[in-house]
C-alpha cells in the first residue's frame, strides 16, 4: 500500500470508506456513481461487512438509518433524483443525530437529468432539502485522493458530532482515473453510548426525533443549531492560495475548482495578481477565508457548473464588502481553463490592476 | 376465590372486561372519574369471582390485576 | 507541459483499456495523471472514448475540447472527435477500419498518421491487439513515454489473473512502434 | 383473604413499563403492546429486542415496552429495521406497523424485506382506518366504509379495493409466518398470543420474515363505542380478512 | 358568497383552489392539514372534480404530475416529511416545466416532528430541496383570507410561468378559523398548447425534463433561469409598512408576521419609529423592498419560527447596508407581541434612537 | 420482378417513427417498441394514445413511438398514468417500463393502481437486469445470476428472490387483466402481440388495468451474444418466469 | 380591545363548538375573531381545547400564552390552563365536573366563577348542552357580546340538517346568564 | 416470390434473422459496415424467398421489409 494506486475516483470514495471503518452499504443503482455500489458488492463482504441493494433510494437511506442507530458506520451513494428521495430519511438522520455518509454523484437536474458532469445540487446539500431545520456535513473533493481522504474525514465528522455528512462529487470526480496513496486502514467503531444494541445490563436506549413534551422540541433545535455552529467554528477546511497582495480572488469548489486553479496559476504566469479559495468543506462553509481573501482582494470571481448556488454563500461571507462576480456552467457545461481565465483578465484588466499604493 | 385489583388511572372505561365477567363482577361506576374524566370499572367484592382472569386478557389498558 | 489525447472508437475495440494503460505508465513514471472515460447513455450504440492528460503539473481539466491528439478507431469516432483538433494536432486513424481519403485531413498543420491496427496485430500473433498496436504506434509517434517503460509496466498494469497476456501485448505495442519507424 | 395472601395470576408483563397508554378507550393497540411484552417476556428477549416503530398511533411504542427502539420513518420500518439486524445479526429486530403505515406508504419495504428473506418480525395492526390523523381511509378500509376522506364510502373502483396484507406477504418466498388474527375476545386473543410467538419463532430460528396482522378497533375514528367497534369487527372485518395462518415454516 | 364566512385556513385554501379552477387533488394524509383533503374528498366530486387519496406522497406528486402534463389545475398538500418525499416530483415538474401547486402545513422538523406552528421549511421552499438548478414560486400566506386568495393567486402563477408552486403555511393558518371573503370562481384552464392529450390533428408532444443533445440542457438551465428573473422583475408580493423615518425594520412572514404586526403597532404606540416589511412572496423574494426599507432605517430585525432561514435573504438584500438582528423561535414555539416588542426596544433603545439629523 | 411491382407485407408500422432505435444489438426493447406501435395502430388510437415512460432503456421511446409522451420518474409511471388518466378519461394511456423500474422502486405504484382499478395499459419488459445503468441486479436476477452488483450471483436469501409480476399483479382485485409472453421467437412473438391487445382491450373496455410482461433479452449486460442471449431467455427464464395468462377479464 | 378565551376540556364536551359559535357571533357582530383548536396527537387522550381572540382591531396571534380568560370544563383542563391567567383574569370552572376547593384560585386578583353546567343543561331540558350553559354565563359575566346577539346568530351558525337544535341552544345560553345574573 | 429490403442502417448484426430464415436467404456480409460499424444482414437474391415475414417479424431493429 505504499505505491500510489490508478484508481476510478468512485472506486478510491468506496475503498477510502472501508479503510474508515465503513461495513455497510445500502444503495439502488444510478449513473454516474454506480462504480461505488459495483466495487462494494464485492469488496464490503470480502471484509466481512455486508451490501444490500436496496429496492429503491428510500429504502436505501433507512437501512443506513437503522445500521447508523446500531452505531455502524453506513454509507448510501447516489445521484440527484435518488437524493431527492432520501430528503426525508435525512432529515430523519439529523433530527435523530445519527452518522452516515450519502454520497451524491450529482446529475444535471431538475428532473431525470443528464449524467454531464454538474454541480446544480449546492444548496440541497448544503441547506437541506429535507424540512426542518438542520445541516448536513458536506465534503466536495476534487481528485481521486481526496474521494478517497473525504471519505474517511466524512465518517469521522459524522460520528464526531452525531450528523449525517455528505460527499458531494460529479461525473468528473466519479469516473476519472487518477493517482490514489491509500492509508491505513481502521478498525469499525465500536460500542457508541447511544447505539441500540438490546438493553442488556443497561437501561432501554431510544433513537428518534421527535420530542413531544412543551418546549422540548425547541431545546432540541436549539442543541442541532449548538452542534452546526461547532462545525462552523472547528471544521472548516478550505484551500487558500493568494498572493500577498492579490486583485481578484477566484471562488471555485469541486472538480470546477481544478479548471479554475490552471487558469488561475496561468493568470499568475501571464504576472495577473490573482488567488484561490476552493472550499472544502462546503458546510460548514469557509465564510471567515472567503470573507478576509475577498476583503484583501476587492474582487470575487465565483465560478460554478450551475446557475449560482455557492455565489450566495460567497455573497452572506463578503457581505457586501467586495465586488462579486459570477460565471455560471449550468446543465452539464464544464468550464475550459482558457474560459475562466478569459474572465479573470476581463475583471483585473488584461496587465492586471494599477496598484496605487504600491512600490 | 378470585378477586381483581383496578388500576383506576390506567381504565378507561371502555367495558371490554364487564361484557366478558360471565358473573358480572365489574362494573363501571358513573359517580367517579379518574383524573382523565373516565368513569372506571369497578370490582363488586360481594360476587363470586372464578379468578379466570377473562377481564384482564380483553382490558386493551392493562387496568387489571388478578388474584386467587 | 501537459499532454492530452482523446482516445475514441467502438466499445469493444478496447479504447477505454488503451488509455488505462497509457495512465497507468504515466502515474509509474512519476507523471501526474488522469484518465476519464465516456459512460452511460453515451455508451448505448457502441460508441467509447476516453481522454488521458499527462503532466508534470497538477492537473485541471481532466477533459477537454482541444486536445493535443486524437486516436480514432472508428469512422464515427473519427467524425466525432477529429474536428476537435486544434491546430498543429496529431490525429492517427485506424485505418483497417476507416477508409477515408487522405486527404481531408491534414488541415490546419494537422498531421495525420493511418495505422493498419488489424493487420498489425495479426503480425503480432493476435488479431485482438489492434488497440495496442495503435497505442505502441502513438508512443513512437509521440514520445509521450518512452516504449520500454511502457513495456515494463504492462506487467503492473495487469491483474494478476491476465498476466498471460502481457507478451502479446508487449509484441503489438512494438509492431505499432516498428510501423510507425518504417514510415 | 387478603390480597396480599393470594397469588397474582395476570398482571402487567415484566417488559411493559408503568406508563398510562395514551390510547382511546376501547382502542386495541394497547392490547397489541401487552401481547407484544408477554410474547417479549415469553422467550426472554428484552435485551436483546430492538423495537422499530412505525408512525400511526402505535408511535409512543417506546414508552411502554422496555426495549431498545428507533422510530422510522412514515412506512419504512421494515428497511430501518433490515439496516438494524443485518448490522447486528445477534439482535431481535421487531417493527410495529399500521395498516397505513405498511400496507400504503411501505407497500414496497415490506415486500422486499419480505422477499429478502429479512429476519426480522413485524407485528401489523390492521385497524380498517388512518387512526392517528384522524379517521382518513386506509387501504384495508371495507367497502362502503366512511372515512374522513371517503364520506361517501369507500368505492373500491378508484379508491382501492381493502388489501389483504397476510395473504400478500405469505405469497412472498422469503415469508416464514404470515397468520391474521382479531383482538376483541378473549379467545381470539388467546389466538393471537399463539401466533405471535410463531411470528418470533421464524426470526429466533432464522427462518425468515415473520408477520402477525392484528385485526383491531379504532373506536374513535369508527365513530363508535367500544362495544360497537367489536361487534363490527366481528360482523364486518372478519369477512374481507379472513383469520387464518396463511404461511407456517 | 357577499358575506364572510367562518373558515378553517385549510378550507379556505382548499376552496381557493377550487374557485381558481383546481379540479385534481391527489394527497396522502399527515397533521396539520388533513382539512384540505378531507373537504376537498366530498367538495372535488361535487364540481366534476377528482380526488385521490394516494398511497403515498410519492404517488401523489406523480399524480399530480400526470394531471398537470394534461394541462389540469391540479394540486397536493403535505406537511414536511411528506413534501420532502416529494423532492424528486418537484424537481420534475420545474423541469418538465408543469404549472402545480403543492401546499406545505409545516411540522417542526428535522424527522417525524412536532405539529406546533413552525417555519423550518423555508430554506426547502425557497431553495429547491430536489435536485438541480430550479426554484419553486413560493407564497406564504397570513390569514385565512390569504390562505383563500393566494391559492388562486399559486395557479394563476403556476399556470403563467409554468412552473411550479407552493403555499408555506403552518399549523396556525391551517387550523385557525377567521372570517374570508369568498370570489367569484374561475373555470379550468383549456386547451394548453403544451398539454398532452392524445396527438389528434397535430403533432405528438413531448413532456420532458432531459435534453441529452450537446449543450441543450444548458439552454435549458438558461431558459429556467430566465423565468427566475421574470418572477424576480414582475411578481414579487410584499406588504410594507413602514413609516417615513424609521429606525427600525421588523421582517416577518407568514403567522409570525402578524404577531410581529402587534408588536410593531404597539411600539409605535409607545412612539418608536418601527416598520414593518412582509415578504408575501418568498419566491421571488422581495428583495429591493427589503434592501431600500432596511437601508433607510439601517436595522433590520428578523424574527423566524426557525433557527434563520430568511434571514439568509434578508442579509442577501442588504448586502452588508444595514445592521440585521435575528431573533429565534425554532422546533414549534411561538413568539408573543411581547417579546418582539421588547426585542425592538432593546434595539432601538426604550425611548427610541435619537435622529441626530432630525429636526 | 422488381420490388417496385410486389406487395409489401411487412414494414414499419404507421405509428413507429423512422428514428434508428438506439438500443443494443439484439435487445429486444425494440421490438417491445414495434408490438406497442403495432397494437397502437391496430386500435387506431395515435390520437388518444399517452404514453407514460418509465427509466430504464426504454426512457427515449418518445423518439420512436409518434404519440404523446411524458416522462416519468423512475418507477412511478403509473402514478404518472393515473394523473394523466383520470384528468382526462377519453386519452388512452400506455406506461412503459423495466423491471428495475417497475419491480423495485416502483413496487408500490404498480400494486396501487392496480388495486384501484386505474383505467390503464402497463407493458413491463422483463430482461432480468438493470439495462441502462449498466447490469446491476434486477428484482427479477435470477438466482446464481452473475451481475454487476452480485459479483458472486444472485443469492436470494439476502438478495431477495425474482419477483414474478404477472403473478403477483393479477391477484390484485383491479387487475382486468395480466400475462406474461417472452420476445425470443416468431411464435412467441405472435402470442406476444395477442397478449398485447388484450392488455390494451382492457382499457379499451374499462374494465381495468392491464399489465402484459414481456421476457426479453439484453445480451449486453447478460454479457453475451444476441445468440447465447436467445438461448438463455429460452432455457433459463422461462422456468422461472412461467408464460401464460394469469388474469383475463 | 382584544378579548382572549381559552376553552378547554375532554374532547366529547363541545369545547371547539362553543368557541366556534363565540367566533362566528363575534364575526356577525363586525368584530375581527380567531378561533385556534388543539389538534393532532394532542387530541389523543381526550383533551380539546381552543382559543377564541375577538378585536375590532387586526388580531396578531390566534393563540397567547396569557389569555384574559379561561374556561376550565374539566379538572386536566383547569390544571394546564388555569395556571397561565395573568393578574386579573377571569377563570370560569364547570363545577359539575371539577371538585376542587374554591380557595385555590383566585390569587394575583383573578376571578373564579364556578358554573354547574350539567344541572344548568338538564334544566334546560337537555343535558349535552352543558357547554352552551357555560357559554352563556361567560357571555353574561364578560360581556364581550351580547347575549341577545348570540341568540341571534344561532340559526346563521347551524348547517341546515342541524337547526332543530337552535331552540335548545338558546335556552341552555339562557340558563347560563341567568345562573350569574342570580350569584 | 418474397423479396427482402434491408434498412442498412438500421441493422446491427444480431443475426436473429438468419436463424429463422428456414431457406438461408440472409447472410451478414462480414466485409461491410455500416456507420455504426456493424455487418448488415444481406438478403441473397439467388435463393428462394417465401414472403413469409418470420426474419422480419423477429428482427429487434425493425430492419426489414417484406415484399411478395
Ligand atoms: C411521510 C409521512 N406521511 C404521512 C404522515 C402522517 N401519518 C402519520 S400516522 C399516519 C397513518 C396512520 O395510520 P395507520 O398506519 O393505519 O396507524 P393507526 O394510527 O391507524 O394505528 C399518517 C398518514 C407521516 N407522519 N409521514
Ligand atoms: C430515482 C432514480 N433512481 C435510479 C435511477 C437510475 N436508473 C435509471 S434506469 C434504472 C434501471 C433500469 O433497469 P430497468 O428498469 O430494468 O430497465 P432496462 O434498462 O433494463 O430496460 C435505474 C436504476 C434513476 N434514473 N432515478
Ligand atoms: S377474573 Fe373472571 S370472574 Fe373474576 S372478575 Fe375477571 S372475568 Fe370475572
Ligand atoms: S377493560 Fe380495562 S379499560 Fe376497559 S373498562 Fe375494563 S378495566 Fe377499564
Ligand atoms: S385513534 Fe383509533 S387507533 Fe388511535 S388511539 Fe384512538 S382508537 Fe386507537
Ligand atoms: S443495455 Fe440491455 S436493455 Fe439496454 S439497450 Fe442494451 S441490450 Fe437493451
Ligand atoms: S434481425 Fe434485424 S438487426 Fe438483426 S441482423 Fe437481422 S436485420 Fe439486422
Ligand atoms: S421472408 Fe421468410 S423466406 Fe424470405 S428471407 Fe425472410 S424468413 Fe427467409
Ligand atoms: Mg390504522
Ligand atoms: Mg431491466
Amino acid at each position: 500500500m505504499t505505491e500510489k494506486q490508478l484508481l476510478k475516483g468512485s472506486v478510491a470514495l468506496a475503498q477510502g470508506a472501508i479503510d474508515a471503518g465503513c461495513r455497510y452499504y445500502f444503495g439502488y443503482p444510478i449513473t454516474p456513481q454506480n462504480d461505488i455500489p459495483e466495487y462494494l458488492s464485492a469488496a464490503l463482504p470480502a471484509v466481512g461487512g455486508v451490501f444490500i441493494q436496496a429496492e429503491s433510494e428510500l429504502a436505501s437511506i433507512n437501512m443506513v438509518l437503522g445500521a447508523a442507530a446500531s452505531g455502524k458506520m453506513a454509507m448510501t451513494s447516489s445521484s440527484g433524483p435518488g437524493i431527492s428521495l432520501m430528503q426525508e430519511g435525512l432529515s430523519y438522520l439529523a433530527g435523530s443525530e445519527l452518522p452516515a455518509v450519502v454520497v451524491n454523484i450529482t446529475r444535471s437536474g431538475p428532473g431525470l437529468g443528464g449524467i454531464a458532469p454538474t454541480q446544480g445540487d449546492y444548496m440541497q446539500a448544503t441547506r437541506g432539502g429535507g424540512h426542518g431545520d438542520y445541516r448536513l456535513i458536506v465534503l466536495a473533493p476534487n481528485s481521486a485522493q481526496e474521494m478517497y481522504d473525504l471519505a474517511g474525514e466524512a465518517f469521522r465528522l459524522a460520528f464526531k458530532y452525531r450528523n449525517p455528512a455528505m460527499i458531494l462529487g460529479d461525473a468528473i470526480l466519479g469516473q476519472m482515473k487518477e493517482p490514489v496513496m491509500l492509508r491505513e486502514a481502521l478498525s469499525p467503531p465500536q460500542n457508541s453510548p447511544w447505539a441500540l444494541s438490546g438493553a442488556k445490563d443497561r437501561q432501554p436506549r431510544l433513537v428518534k426525533s421527535l420530542y413531544l413534551k412543551d418546549g422540548e422540541m425547541t431545546v432540541h433545535n436549539l442543541k442541532l443549531l449548538d452542534k452546526y455552529k461547532a462545525l462552523q467554528e472547528k471544521e472548516v477546511k478550505v484551500e487558500i492560495d493568494c498572493p500577498t497582495r492579490c486583485d481578484l480572488i477566484v471562488v471555485a469548489f469541486g472538480s470546477c475548482s481544478r479548471i479554475a486553479r490552471t487558469a488561475v496559476d496561468r493568470a499568475c504566469l501571464q504576472g495577473l495578481k490573482v488567488g484561490l479559495v476552493r472550499p472544502i468543506s462546503l458546510f460548514p462553509f469557509p465564510e471567515k477565508a472567503v470573507r478576509e481573501e475577498a476583503q484583501k482582494a476587492g474582487r470575487v470571481l465565483v465560478v460554478e457548473m450551475n446557475t449560482g448556488q455557492m455565489l450566495e454563500d460567497v455573497k452572506l461571507a463578503c457581505n457586501g464588502n467586495s465586488e462579486v462576480y459570477f460565471k455560471s456552467y449550468p446543465g452539464g457545461a464544464v468550464p475550459t481553463p482558457e474560459e475562466i481565465e478569459k474572465e479573470i483578465e476581463v475583471i483585473v484588466g488584461k496587465g492586471g490592476l494599477r496598484h496605487v499604493n504600491s512600490s | 376465590m378470585g378477586r381483581v385489583a383496578v388500576k383506576e388511572e390506567r381504565c378507561k372505561g371502555c367495558g371490554y372486561c364487564l361484557e366478558v365477567c360471565k358473573e358480572g363482577n365489574l362494573y363501571l361506576d358513573s359517580t367517579r372519574r379518574n383524573r382523565s374524566g373516565y368513569s372506571v370499572a369497578t370490582f363488586s367484592e360481594d360476587k363470586v369471582c372464578s379468578g379466570c382472569a377473562l377481564c384482564a386478557e380483553i382490558c386493551p389498558d392493562v387496568a387489571l390485576e388478578v388474584y386467587r | 507541459m501537459e499532454y492530452s489525447v482523446v482516445m475514441s472508437g467502438f466499445g469493444g475495440q478496447g479504447v477505454l483499456m488503451m488509455g488505462e494503460l497509457l495512465a497507468h505508465c504515466g502515474m509509474k513514471a512519476g507523471l501526474n495523471v488522469t484518465w476519464m472515460p465516456s459512460y452511460g447513455v453515451e455508451m448505448r450504440g457502441g460508441a467509447a472514448n476516453c481522454t488521458v492528460v499527462l503532466s508534470e503539473n497538477q492537473i485541471g481539466a481532466p477533459i477537454t475540447g482541444t486536445p493535443k491528439a486524437v486516436i480514432a478507431m472508428s469512422e464515427p469516432a473519427l467524425d466525432k472527435f477529429g474536428s476537435r483538433l486544434p491546430e498543429n494536432g496529431l490525429l492517427m486513424i485506424n485505418s483497417s477500419l476507416v477508409c477515408k481519403d487522405n486527404s481531408t485531413y491534414g488541415q490546419n498543420g494537422i498531421k495525420t498518421v493511418f495505422i493498419p491496427t488489424r493487420e498489425l496485430a495479426e503480425e503480432s500473433g493476435n488479431e485482438k491487439m489492434a488497440n495496442l498496436a495503435m497505442l505502441g504506434a502513438f508512443l513512437a509517434q509521440t514520445g509521450v513515454l518512452e516504449l520500454e517503460r511502457v513495456k515494463k509496466e504492462v506487467r503492473s498494469f495487469l491483474p494478476p489473473h491476465k498476466s498471460n497476456l502481457a507478451e502479446g501485448i508487449e509484441k503489438a505495442l512494438l509492431k505499432g512502434k516498428e510501423y510507425i519507424d518504417s514510415l | 383473604m387478603s390480597i396480599a395472601a393470594k397469588k397474582r395470576v395476570f398482571a402487567s408483563p415484566a417488559s411493559l413499563t408503568d406508563n398510562k397508554f395514551h390510547f382511546c378507550p376501547g382502542c386495541h393497540h394497547g392490547l397489541v403492546h401487552r401481547l407484544a411484552a408477554e410474547t417479549i417476556d415469553y422467550y426472554d428477549l428484552s435485551s436483546k429486542a430492538i423495537g422499530v416503530i412505525g408512525v400511526g398511533c402505535g408511535v409512543f411504542l417506546y414508552d411502554y415496552l422496555a426495549i431498545d427502539c428507533c422510530e422510522s420513518p412514515h412506512g419504512r420500518a421494515p428497511a430501518v429495521a433490515t439496516g438494524i439486524k443485518r448490522s447486528n445479526p445477534d439482535s431481535f429486530v421487531v417493527t410495529y406497523q399500521g395498516d397505513g403505515d405498511l400496507a400504503a406508504i411501505g407497500t414496497s419495504e415490506i415486500i422486499h424485506a419480505a422477499n429478502r428473506q429479512e429476519s426480522i418480525t413485524i407485528i401489523f395492526v390492521n385497524n380498517s382506518v388512518y387512526g392517528m390523523t384522524g379517521g382518513q381511509m386506509a387501504p384495508t378500509t371495507l367497502p362502503g366504509q366512511k372515512t374522513t376522506t371517503t364520506p361517501a364510502g369507500r368505492q373500491p373502483v378508484g379508491d382501492g379495493y381493502p388489501i389483504n396484507v397476510a395473504e400478500l406477504i405469505s405469497t412472498l418466498k422469503g415469508t416464514a409466518f404470515a397468520a391474521r388474527v382479531a383482538c376483541h375476545s378473549h379467545t381470539h386473543i388467546r389466538t393471537a398470543r399463539k401466533a405471535m410467538r410463531r411470528a418470533f419463532q421464524a426470526q429466533i430460528e432464522k427462518r425468515g420474515l415473520g408477520l402477525i396482522e392484528l385485526l383491531s378497533a379504532c373506536p374513535t375514528n369508527w365513530r363508535m363505542t367500544p362495544q360497537q367497534s367489536v361487534r363490527r369487527l366481528e360482523a364486518e372485518m372478519i369477512n374481507t380478512f379472513p383469520l387464518g395462518t396463511y404461511k407456517d415454516f
